[in-house]
């Protein structure tokens, strides 16, 4: 123990939320006894201004040079506090929380066992805190060049935005020309604009801008180095390999169409007339809308959520194709007045502005609704002699329990959207994490909705999950938005918790070397010896529980920190303390 | 095994009056709402549904468009203003249509000229029949006894001679009726038992409408009662007691007093319902039908020539009373060779039939979905 | 310090004998041994008794070297005896060090290990069951032999300890290392683990390091092995990479993956734990199923884990022998 | 009074220790036996720290991770996957239940999830009772009479003993 600790400890009661049913002053008074706590006081409400000021004021007149905070989650009130210790020129890693909030008064009932757990967390924290280290964070430079991947419509929409403001940028683009699963929509719902002359805006701005470089048939093999400063290496089809000094990476790569064969009774690959809604949306665009043998269809089938929101397939919602699905009734019926269109969904999920009344407007056009049960998708076959169709599909209709055939010249199959087959190399080259289905993890899904785990990338448009257009284009402007406020400062500050090497201590084994997922850390072969490179670190200290010499530290999470914290939550409540 | 859709079901209906059909999105409020909405005859809901899902087969067997009255609850409580009252109407008149097997019940629906074209052939008919009988056997100057124009015993024979074919054709009808909604269902086994036990059902629905006064509203029930007795009673006066409206100069008060009563009435409801529909002063008076009008029209036609013949007949203008006579039979007998199997009257036959039909379906659900022991104990006692 | 010889005392506890015979490995350097310093105590080498050692004055001795671990009553009689008569105590060898080969009967309850050498021993007689017992009375007096502890103690559980060699037996170049030290009285930190170095065999390993992914584990017969490469990425398992080095690499140059024998290196508190932490992230797999088959071609988890140290790790014998 | 065990958990910071957040701000009541060290990723676990749980006198401990493929970190989860599976070895060897050391993973959405598995967990420790580690540095026992006495009686059953 560090003989020379003056800790503070202050307990909020957060109005009655904590005190209600701990009792916080049985835990000052605990806690006030353990060596090294040179204050200890309970409060109302600690995060309140007073609240901040009592620490501030302690640490300027009783010399503390440790705070621990019983309150609420860290992850709600570690930055407040922290400041509070800087604003008394205290380092802020010099701070530790107990949380005894969420995780104590909020979920327990009885006061004695509440405030005995109480007391342990506290405990623990102060244990830990006294092996706290003053942390510094590290300052880099930041590239004014911008990697975009994916020249989709978020891609394109990111890419122009950059380049407007004046940033240079690169865009790669596998395919040899722009514009993704945009350029293969006829109309948009609900407004029916075209999808082409959105996309022709766009490009048109992308070629024009000076500031844009256009990177057709190319794919980022590899990206090095971190934040404000990576090398990105594309290569190109054909042309050359270059290797560009970027400081952010925007990652819009997009979805593919879900495999419709994977469900058999669908009979798509069977059936001539059972089409994908990309197929439908190219007739709709030559406007050709007809069965494979060229008749006018008098019954379009439309089956919704095909892979989607199916536990054997993809659990979640696709989210554009009810409102596609409605558009398709709109435009079915204005080609083809005399044809009836039924909707085979699972719900309908018409939400956002001008959803609701454009399903109002589709459903006047006596489009007939049929309700299926969520995995249980229509079984598609032909229709018998004498049928004045095609094919029939049979629905289990669920509002009615009925068996219901449809009769049907034409099945149009919604796919949904999945994840790119290779989203997982692209995933492993920029350094951000997949979820169970592949779409790419931003960093918080509702307050950092396109940054991600590794910083300096970003996510935009259905490669983080499946969007409607608008939705694309808000968050591709969001990400612009995030990488010119960086651009801007010219400089980024680096948090001061990351993965230390200590170079004495290193035997050079490389059993740390694969288990890092952000690269940072590097074996030099000459002194045979491993290094972290800090800006990249994520501080998951995977490496540190790994290393076999104990030569590497995981600064703020560091095995002594733990150890006191583990032996701290059991001092007082082990039945065998000793 | 599957049901067909027909996606044309709605457009179909729509020729029977029904609007808006397709703007149900099945919350329920009106099935809510109905005070007859219950047990297993959910509606309007399932029949929206149905009609929705283009389900024919399985709306042309369901029998809850006759239990409902029209009080319009459920088009005022419609959030989406889809008017299920009235789709229930028109509910009733495509499946008056399915149970009329000659077909005309559907060209009539269809086509209010069609209906038209058939009553004024019907009533030239009738009247050139007439005309002829009477020049030929008696004369227009008499009114009634000896060398009456219209003989009331001629009448009375004409009038059994219409009733017969009358109740062949309804007949047929609510045969048909039965084996779509019931007899033809392999799902429901009725005993032969009930259908005994229940039969009163269907005089006891005739006569009192009890099932209409359930409505929230009473007023509809109580004008179509005044209605329905006004109109029974005249139908039994000149069924069984024509001579005594038709012979003189004597005057039998209690035939005359049934007379005048059923006459108020008849032409009482005529005019409030005219007033209603032109108005719009209930719900159910919203939305008016071809057939509604044309129906209106005969009542209110038959009405008046029938006051007003008996009225030149008493006041002693025998030829005036006679060819007023036979404008009269021009109305009352297309009214009652079309209106009542094919069209709007048909109901009469409909409604009370199907609370037997209704109840005898709610016996045989309630056999099958009894619980296995109890069926044990119905069987050991039996 | 010239004109006097250094007292010196050496002693085994529950040992098997190899660090006396290290020290007697270090060849001629035991005749300058002897030439600088008085042998006042080696049982092994030397005749004396315990009453010889009791009769010196306290802090006599310059140094005292423990090998072995404490099992009994009179291990620790004898620590308790040399910490005091000695300025300096050094734990030597494994056993000392950390338990050792001993320590591994911490896996097992005394009364188990009891009835395995008394009662079920594969070479006892039938019908010959002799059972030892504590005190015997016998007409010239009372018999004593002394008592077996629970379970073995590693030496600094015992007394204090000054020095440590570490080593199963320590290499004789260490042994030299350490005599030499304390003759010159160049002596290193008190508490320090003398003549190693503060990193892993790894380090001084000139195996070739590269990718480590391991898909199989294989004991080393199972496998020809590459000569040149990491033992580890071969799937042979290596405790090297969780040892401090100093004894000159000497199994892995043979061919042998690292047994642990050295202990952990400084910057880690429990050596079996970092091997499973180490060794189970190079696994190449993500499946549960494949993990569970692969990490199950490893014998005797806690054997590897703790081979020469389980008295010093942080649970320091199973649920039985505590 | 009935026994209440004590278990320690290590919560990786992204999702079960949001998941474990959850639970209070939804307020989902669960047993108050878990004593939580927040680490930034499952990963972060060193098998030392949950040795060093049981050797300070927990009951049960329990690490909780991302689900696997979910990892804020891309695959920290699946090393610790990894070393938990390793660890449970060790663990039995060392005769200790492996019912008192959980992996498990709860999601930052999966408040109601990990109020459940706590107090699934401490129900099956108390029926466990407590872990049977006595402190790592206790004084030496010294009862070699009580064993042998024991021993002793096994033997005489046999009826074949002989005292050396």
């Amino acid at each position: 123990m560090k003989d020379d600790c003056r800790i503070g400890f202050y307990i909020c009661n957060c109005g009655t939320n904590i005190a209600k049913v701990v009792d916080a002053e049985q835990v000052c008074e605990r806690i006030a006894g353990l060596p090294g706590v040179a204050c200890a006081r309970a409060y109302k409400y600690m995060c309140s201004n007073p609240g901040q000021e009592m620490i501030t004021r302690d640490i300027r007149e009783r010399g503390l040079n440790r705070v621990v905070v019983a309150a609420c989650s860290p992850r709600m009130h570690e930055p407040t506090f922290r400041k509070a210790l800087e604003a008394a020129g205290l380092n802020p890693y010099l701070l530790e929380m107990a949380n005894i909030r969420e995780q104590c008064s909020w979920v327990h009932d009885d006061p004695r066992a509440a405030t005995a757990k109480a007391c342990d967390l506290a405990h623990a924290a102060v244990r830990r805190v006294r092996y706290h280290q003053p942390l510094e964070k590290v300052e880099a430079s930041y590239a004014p060049a911008t990697l975009v991947l994916g020249g989709g419509i978020a891609g394109l929409t990111v890419a122009v935005e950059l380049a407007e403001a004046s940033q240079p940028v690169y865009l790669v683009e596998r395919e040899g020309k722009l514009g993704g699963n945009v350029g293969r929509a006829d109309l948009t719902a609900p407004y029916l604009d075209s999808a082409r002359d959105i996309l022709a805006e766009k490009i048109a701005r992308a070629e024009a801008s000076p500031k844009l470089d256009i990177l057709l048939r190319s794919e980022l093999v590899e990206l090095r180095g971190f934040v404000g400063n990576f090398r990105a290496t594309v290569r190109t089809t054909g042309g050359p390999t270059r290797d560009l000094a970027v400081g952010a990476v925007v990652v819009c790569t997009g979805y593919q169409e879900f495999d419709a064969t994977r469900i058999e009774r669908l009979g798509y690959g069977r059936f001539p007339d059972v089409i994908t809604s990309f197929e439908l949306e190219r007739r709709l665009r030559m406007g050709r809308l007809e069965t494979d043998d060229g008749r006018i269809p008098r019954y379009v089938s439309i089956v919704h959520c095909v892979g989607s929101r199916n536990p054997r397939y993809h659990p979640y919602c696709s989210r554009v194709c009810c409102m596609t699905a409605l558009k398709y009734g709109h435009e079915i019926k204005s080609a083809l007045p005399a044809a009836m269109v039924t909707d085979l969904y699972v719900d309908m999920l018409s939400f956002g502005k001008g959803g609701e009344d454009f399903y109002r407007r589709t459903s006047e056009l006596k489009t007939m609704f049929l309700m299926y049960e969520k995995g249980d998708p229509p079984r598609v076959r032909a229709a018998e002699p004498g049928d004045d169709c095609g094919l029939l599909v049979q629905v289990n209709e669920r509002l009615s329990g009925e068996v219901i055939d449809v009769p049907a010249d034409l099945v149009v199959l919604m796919v949904g959207m999945e994840a790119r087959a290779d989203g997982g190399d692209v995933a492993r080259t920029v350094g951000i994490s997949q979820d169970r289905q592949g779409w790419f993890i931003e960093s918080h899904p509702k307050l950092a909705p396109v940054s991600t785990a590794t910083e300096g990338v970003y996510i935009a448009g259905c490669c983080q999950s499946p969007k409607d257009i608008p939705d694309s284009v808000a968050q591709a402007r969001a990400a612009a938005a995030m990488v010119l406020a960086h651009v801007a400062q010219g400089k980024i500050e680096v948090d001061a918790r990351f993965a230390e090497i200590d170079p004495d201590r290193c035997s050079g084994c490389r059993m740390c070397n694969e288990l890092c997922p952000y690269t940072a850390i590097t074996f030099d072969p000459d002194e045979r010896r491993s290094s972290v490179q800090s800006a990249l670190c994520k501080a998951c200290g995977t490496c540190v529980a790994a290393c076999p010499s104990g030569a590497i530290t995981a600064r703020h999470f560091t095995d002594k920190q733990i150890f006191e914290q583990i032996e701290g939550v059991l001092a007082w409540s082990s039945s065998r303390s000793s | 095994m599957a049901v067909r859709a027909n996606p044309h079901l709605i457009e179909e209906l729509e020729k029977y009056g029904a609007q808006d059909v397709v703007k149900c999105y099945h919350c329920g409020n009106c099935s809510a709402t109905c005070p007859f909405s219950g047990g297993t005859y959910l509606f309007p809901r399932k029949s929206m549904r149905y009609l929705q899902m283009g389900l024919e087969s399985r709306l042309r067997a369901t029998l809850e468009p006759w239990l409902c009255y029209y009080c319009g609850e459920c088009s005022d409580q419609c959030p989406r203003e889809a008017e299920p009252g009235e789709t229930m109407m028109s509910m009733r008149r495509w499946l008056t249509s399915r149970y009329d097997f000659t077909g005309i019940s559907a060209l009539f629906y269809r086509s209010w000229r069609a209906e038209l074209i058939a009553i004024v052939v019907v009533a030239l008919l009738t009247g050139i029949g007439l005309t002829i009988f009477g020049l030929t056997y008696g004369d227009l100057n008499v009114y009634d006894g000896e060398g009456a124009f219209l003989p009331a015993a001629a009448i009375h024979r004409f009038d059994w001679a219409m009733a017969i074919v009358l109740v062949i054709l309804l007949g047929i009808n609510c045969v048909r009726m039965w084996w779509f909604t019931v007899g033809g269902d392999r799902g429901v086994r009725v005993p032969l038992r009930e259908y005994l036990k229940l039969a009163f059902l269907v005089p006891l629905h005739f006569f009192t409408q009890k099932r209409f006064r359930q409505c929230n509203e009473k007023r509809p029930w109580a004008v179509h009662l005044v209605l329905m007795f006004s109109y029974l009673t005249m139908l039994i006066l000149i069924m069984f007691f024509l001579h005594y409206l038709q012979d003189g100069p004597a005057i039998n008060w209690v035939a005359h007093g049934f007379g005048y009563a059923a006459a108020l009435g008849l032409v009482g409801t005529a005019i409030y319902a005219v007033h209603g529909r032109i108005k719009k002063t209930e719900t159910h008076y919203r939305h008016s039908h071809e057939t509604d009008w044309i129906f209106l029209g005969l009542l209110a036609l038959v009405s008046a020539t029938g006051i007003i013949q008996h009225v030149l007949h008493r006041t002693g203008q025998p030829a005036a009373a006679n060819v007023l006579y036979v404008a009269h039979m021009m109305g009352v007998v297309p009214m009652l060779v079309l209106e009542v199997p094919f069209s709007k009257w048909s109901h009469m036959a409909y409604r009370p039939l199907a609370m037997y039909l209704s109840a005898l379906r709610e016996k045989a659900v309630a056999v099958e979905s009894a619980p296995a022991d109890k069926r044990a104990a119905v069987a050991q006692t039996a | 310090m010239a004109d006097r010889k250094l007292q010196v005392a050496l002693y085994w506890g529950a040992a098997c004998g190899g660090c006396d015979v290290a020290v007697l490995d270090t060849d001629a350097f035991i005749l300058d041994l002897a030439a600088a310093a008085d042998l006042r105590f080696w049982p092994i080498a030397v005749d004396g008794k315990y009453d010889d050692v009791e009769a010196m004055a306290d802090g006599e001795l310059d140094l005292a070297i423990f090998n072995g671990a404490v099992r009994n009553t009179e291990n620790q009689h004898v620590a308790e005896l040399l910490r005091r008569k000695a300025k300096l105590l050094v734990a030597f060898g494994s056993c000392a060090h950390l338990g050792g080969i001993p320590g591994l009967a911490n896996a097992a309850s005394r009364d188990e290990i009891f009835h395995r050498a008394y009662l079920a021993n594969p070479s006892l007689e039938e019908g010959n069951v002799v059972l030892p017992v504590t005190e015997k009375k016998v007409a010239s007096g009372t018999l004593e032999i002394p008592k077996l502890y629970r379970r073995v103690h590693k030496l600094d559980d015992v007394v204090p300890v000054d020095y440590y060699v570490a080593g199963c037996p320590p290499a004789p170049e260490q042994v030299k290392a350490v005599l030499k030290a304390v003759i010159s009285g160049k002596l290193p930190a008190r508490g320090s683990v003398v003549g190693c170095s503060e990193r892993a065999v790894c380090d001084d390993c000139k195996r070739r390091k590269e990718e480590k992914k391991v898909k199989r584990f294989y004991r080393p017969w199972q496998v020809l092995q590459d000569p040149e490469r990491c033992l580890l990425e071969q799937g042979i398992v290596c405790a090297g990479s969780v040892t401090r080095s100093g004894c000159g690499v000497r199994c892995p140059n043979s061919g042998m993956p690292c047994r642990g024998c050295y202990g952990p290196t400084a910057g880690v508190r429990d050596q079996g734990a970092k091997f499973i932490s180490a060794i189970a992230s190079i696994v190449d797999s993500r499946d549960p199923d494949e993990i569970a088959s692969i990490l199950g071609q490893i014998p005797d988890v806690m054997g590897y884990a703790y081979r020469f140290g389980l008295p010093a790790a942080t649970i320091p014998g199973t649920a039985r022998s505590l | 009074m009935e026994f209440e065990p004590i278990i320690v958990g290590f919560l990786c910071n992204w999702c079960s220790y949001t998941g474990a957040d959850l639970a209070g701000t939804a307020r989902i009541k669960h047993r108050p036996n878990l004593r939580t060290i927040r680490v930034m990723c499952s990963g972060r676990v060193d098998p030392t720290f949950v040795l060093k749980a049981f050797a300070a006198g927990a009951d049960g401990v329990l690490v909780c991770g991302c689900h696997p493929g979910d990892c804020h970190y891309i695959e920290g989860n699946y090393k610790t996957m990894r070393r938990m599976e390793l660890l449970g070895q060790l663990v039995r060897a060392y005769g200790i239940d492996e019912r008192r050391v959980r992996l498990e993973w709860v999601s930052a959405s999966e408040g109601e999830r990990f109020a459940r598995l706590v107090d699934e967990m401490t129900l099956e420790l108390r029926q466990l009772g407590p872990c049977k580690l006595r402190p790592t540095v206790a004084a030496l026992a010294n009862d070699f009479d009580g064993l042998s006495r024991a021993v002793t009686a096994q033997v005489a059953a046999s009826g074949e003993v002989t005292h050396g």
